[in-house]
């Protein structure tokens, strides 16, 4: 085990695959000399060379489109789009392309094409540059949604996705890039899609975190615990597939759920959750299921604004507070 | 190269195959009508040269990506009647098992990348597939077909830029059809000719007629050569005519009977079976060999399709992923 | 009051606003000469003149974009999308510019922009051409959507949009042009956002039915009315906004939800309305908040696979005499 | 026209708007620093000449569409700097309340549509705003700014394929200034010219050096002329250099210094300067009395924004729909 951040988990991620596998290439704006706007890629492009790293101009639809491609004749490309925001501009290729070639051709594309993106608000980036996007795609079946919130699974989810046979939107949430965490050691290092991690057990409910809400779940709830009371966190990983296993054994157990995600709420992926839940484990709820999201207006630029409409750990705090002395 | 210069056998390949595709065309309508087939069909008849003269200068592992009027590209590249007539009766033995229908069918086998039903849709994956080839160093070429409105989709432009830019080995087929759905290309675009759209990514543009086979062939060759030895992408416009409606069943109410009547003397496979009669002298027999020979294929893909199992309700659950990690419900 | 169809009624909105307010316009693909692919726009050209219904190029991007231009600067544009499954080609005009050029500026864009667009499967149609996307865009503050599912509520609806100062995705189901109905007569026959119509009364259950699903709902209705089983039917009408008031108030009294749309069921539009209710009233329900709706498939050609993946109205008789027989 | 040729006052005038600019960047960066300044900028030190250039040919009624390095734009077409720092302070006095920032300021009253966070997405409101002044009957012209690497996006094709189709009244005005964030032009697109691209939508393509106000002036103004008459659409480009890094941070690590120094040498604002003095004789106080009076409007913009309130959090609430059909919860 090392001690990483999440931004060289990935790093470390891309580069182990394209030593493996000489199909795999990174595309995206600014991947190259600039080393990703994030600082992600690095020095990937001296080390893999011009043709396997690739900046390419900005134009989102075709390489998305020149993704899915080369995936269909055997690369396994990682295209990279720079913020979550800019997912729509390629709307086309991932909605009716990418996500459905292998279903329209009776099974037989194979598409194994990882698409990393941004998400989240990075402080007073404003309405198209802070979007939480991690639901927009989730109503197109045919991808897989990855939503890793530590080094150790951004490493082992991405690995997952360049290796499977399948399109993944894999959310990098901007926030998270400098936090640290241990990473298991060697090649591979592999987390499975669809299987959550139970980040802390307790019995008084249940918060279902997302993304750059799971740690801040596990402060809220160390707070909680501070006040006695003792919840479990769980953290998808992969919103499709989605661990329906999992989130149902421990509201079974709890009988109180709080979804947590920084996408706005209306429609937001909790509400997935929550719809579940609302039809497979209804008998064992002891209170309404509760979303802790982004206020339904756009991502404003002030930070007192900003700081209004995203939620915070208080908010987990105080409404997980509440729907634990809920009586029903 | 005239056409004498060309193989005779060649020549005739050729007409066998606008010929399948004008007669699966024909076919597949009446199969509609007659109720095998339940979905759209957006024929190309009249547009048999484009489809097939310019896969003619492709090779066998060269790839295309085709569109929402793709019968004829997937003939021209190897695509067999009955497995096209069996997915468009939506039967578990046509190219997707019946899911994709006359929009999506694919041959990962054959190249075929699949039709399209997004207008543009195909272009930027021609261009990835041109991209794998230049990084895998394998002499391949990829092959987009679209339509004249199609270049004026954002696709168009993006993908043409990328391939210039990269000088990726692709063909970039127009076929300038003069129509999209109801609209004129003249109220879609305010230049005629397409092919001047290749100076912004700083490749050739060429325009050929659309209904001559052999001059499509010759054009997609050069452009095929010249993207397979380094030289780049080339556009390509073909220029023909939709003879039909957009879809079955239009009501046409955009165009005239004299401007159909004036391109329907232009008909590529009539054309083409005069100039083989005049002026290279293939007897009357061998293209009757050859007509008799494509109707029996066609019995036969029909035959096909009728006799094959129409898919079991579940099946529509299978294919969507390639992995499912243990066995999980998405 | 006059008997005319769904499509005859939208003709008759856009027909009427062109005519008491000159800024108001339609372009789009086909909607000129060709009278548009669904004919529904049908001689307007001849009515209007060339410079007030335009055909245009295929170019959603522009189309939506240009549209939201030209509402910026006063006109009143009403947009025609072909199919809603292209509404992604034009997912950055949509997602990051219409939706969010009021806010942005605080407040001060007016964008009265309506945008109609097509929904649901025409039968055999394949993946890119059957979608249901009203939820797609629900995420995304700034929309409002409507789900018009009576030739009434077409008309009465469609005007309402064009007479707001807001972009509204009108969803317009293929499957319901050709249906009859009654319509108010005068122009002014507005049908306000965010009011639900409770379509039937009942008791038993309540079956909350968007779009192409509300008539299903009824015929399902009247074949449990046929059993003894009271529901109540209601039509949101709109989704964004939606009427929360009418939905808990209905649940209040049935205990019993199901809730039916084309959309697939995967964070389709029923999970918002299930956390809804699973947030609001909790503690009414006596059974699962049942979802009726697409299966996680791209639809297929097949009339068979099709058929299999769609909710029909058997869907809705069976869920909902399950769910009025289950005991907590 | 030659720069003698000018009236001094509209001298005057350029090069204290292009003084406003280039004191307004700096300032605004340092104020960052200083911690009045939440979020990001991308400065437009260096191409001061384009944005004032081509709004000098633009009347008050005319609208633009702006991008993410747009406060020139704004302070070109007549956006105050009090109103624009405030923006920048994210405080209710701001263009946009506080919600926007420097990506979204926007003054409908002066006809300025929108700076634009997503590249490429301005150009077809332009063409939308356009439509409307043609459908209108209004002598009216748009002007959508752009950068390099903004014409590679669909947006740039779609937009400029249906205004040269429509004969629209737009000025498509493209700031190449070498880069698109850190990535060369020549790696972006095939082409070096940009104007070229006008020719793919039969309208004209004008180049012109970015750094030099009166060039940028003269070519936009006859563009102009050309859209409010009925003439459609151009494309102008105007060549000119970022003298600072994409964000205020970025680390430049994709270009020389010797490069930066060479365009340093080209500066719009020193050299405009230069010529005052030299070629139409202006008296050194003249400028020094504008340079004067411009830091005073800056000192004055900071300092209201310093003072304006804070948004209270709530406010984020409002403003996201203008009707609320009877005060509905969305
Ligand atoms: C993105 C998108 N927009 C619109 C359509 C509807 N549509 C299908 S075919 C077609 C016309 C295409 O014209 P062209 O590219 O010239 O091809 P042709 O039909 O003439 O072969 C249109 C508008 C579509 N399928 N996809
Ligand atoms: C659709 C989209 N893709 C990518 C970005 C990220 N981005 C912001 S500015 C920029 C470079 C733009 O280059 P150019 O158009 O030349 O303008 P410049 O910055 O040089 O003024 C990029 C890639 C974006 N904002 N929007
Ligand atoms: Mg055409
Ligand atoms: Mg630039």
């Amino acid at each position: 085990m090392r001690t990483i951040t999440y931004s060289q988990a990935i790093y470390e991620a891309m580069c182990e695959e394209m030593t493996r596998d000489p199909s795999v290439i990174l595309i995206g704006e600014d991947v190259g000399t600039f080393g990703g706007v994030w600082g992600v890629s690095g020095d990937m492009l001296k080390r893999f060379g011009p043709d396997r790293v690739r900046d390419t101009p900005i134009s989102e639809i075709a390489i998305v489109g020149a993704g899915l491609g080369a995936a269909l004749v055997g690369l396994r490309p990682i295209v990279e789009i720079m913020f979550g925001d800019f997912l729509p501009v390629a709307g086309d290729p991932l909605v009716n392309q990418v996500a459905k070639a292998r279903f329209m051709s009776g099974g037989k594309a194979n598409v194994p094409l990882t698409i990393r993106v941004t998400t989240g608000a990075p402080g007073s980036a404003a309405a198209q540059h802070s979007q939480s996007p991690e639901g927009w795609f989730m109503n197109v079946p045919g991808l897989k949604i990855a939503v890793p919130s530590t080094p150790a699974d951004a490493k082992g989810l991405l690995k997952t996705a360049i290796r499977g046979e399948d399109p993944v939107l894999f959310f990098e949430h901007k926030m998270l890039y400098a936090t640290q965490g241990e990473v298991p050691d060697g090649e591979d290092h592999l987390v499975p899609f669809g299987r959550a991690r139970v980040c802390r057990q307790g019995d008084a409910a249940t918060i279902i975190a997302i993304g750059g809400m799971a740690p801040k779940a596990l402060e809220a709830a160390r707070a909680l615990a501070a006040r006695g009371i003792e919840v479990e966190v769980i953290d998808p990983r992969s919103l499709v597939p989605l661990d329906r296993e999992a989130i149902l054994a421990s509201v079974r157990k709890t009988g109180r759920v709080v979804i947590a995600h920084e996408a706005h709420k209306r429609l937001g992926p909790g509400a997935e959750i929550a719809a579940l839940i609302a039809e497979e484990a209804i008998g064992w709820l002891d209170g309404p299921i509760v979303r802790v999201a982004a206020r339904n207006v756009p991502l404003p630029y002030s930070p007192e604004l900003e700081n209004f409409v995203l939620p915070g750990v208080d908010d987990i705090v105080e409404q997980t507070t509440k729907l634990v002395n809920y009586a029903l | 190269m005239k056409i004498e210069d060309y193989p005779k056998e060649q020549l005739l390949e050729l007409y066998r195959q606008m010929l399948t595709v004008r007669e699966f065309e024909l076919r597949a309508i009446a199969e509609r009508r007659a109720g095998l087939i339940p979905g759209f069909i957006h024929s190309c008849v009249g547009q048999e040269a484009t489809a097939v003269g310019a896969c003619a200068a492709l090779r066998p592992d060269d790839v295309i990506t085709s569109t929402h009027r793709g019968h004829g590209h997937l003939v021209a590249k190897g695509g067999l009647p009955k497995y096209m007539m069996a997915e468009l009766a939506a039967r578990t033995t046509g190219y997707c098992l019946g899911r994709g229908g006359s929009l999506h069918m694919a041959d990962f086998g054959l190249g075929i990348l699949g039709a399209n039903g997004i207008v543009g849709g195909g272009i930027p994956i021609a261009v990835g597939a041109a991209l794998a080839f230049q990084i895998r160093k394998e002499p391949r070429v990829a092959l987009a077909f679209f339509g004249d409105g199609a270049t004026n989709e954002g696709a168009f432009h993006e993908a043409l830029n990328l391939a210039g830019l990269w000088k990726l080995p692709v063909v970039f087929f127009c076929e300038n059809n003069l129509y999209g759905e109801g609209t004129p290309q003249a109220m879609q675009a305010p230049v005629a000719d397409l092919a001047l759209r290749a100076s912004s990514y700083a490749m050739p543009g060429v325009i050929v007629d659309g209904n001559d086979v052999l001059a499509v062939y010759a054009a997609t060759q050069a452009a095929a050569e010249r993207a397979r030895t380094g030289g780049g992408p080339t556009l390509v416009e073909g220029k023909t005519y939709r003879q039909r409606g957009h879809y079955e069943g239009d009501p046409m109410v955009y165009r005239t009977k004299a401007e159909m009547e004036a391109w329907k003397q232009r008909d590529p496979v009539v054309n083409f079976r005069g100039r083989l009669l005049a002026e290279v002298e293939v007897p009357e027999t061998d293209l009757a060999a050859i007509e008799q020979a494509v109707q029996t294929t066609l019995d036969q893909a029909v035959a096909f399709a009728a006799a094959s199992p129409k898919p079991a309700p579940e099946a529509a659950l299978a294919g969507v992923y390639g992995d499912t990690h243990g066995g999980l419900v998405f």
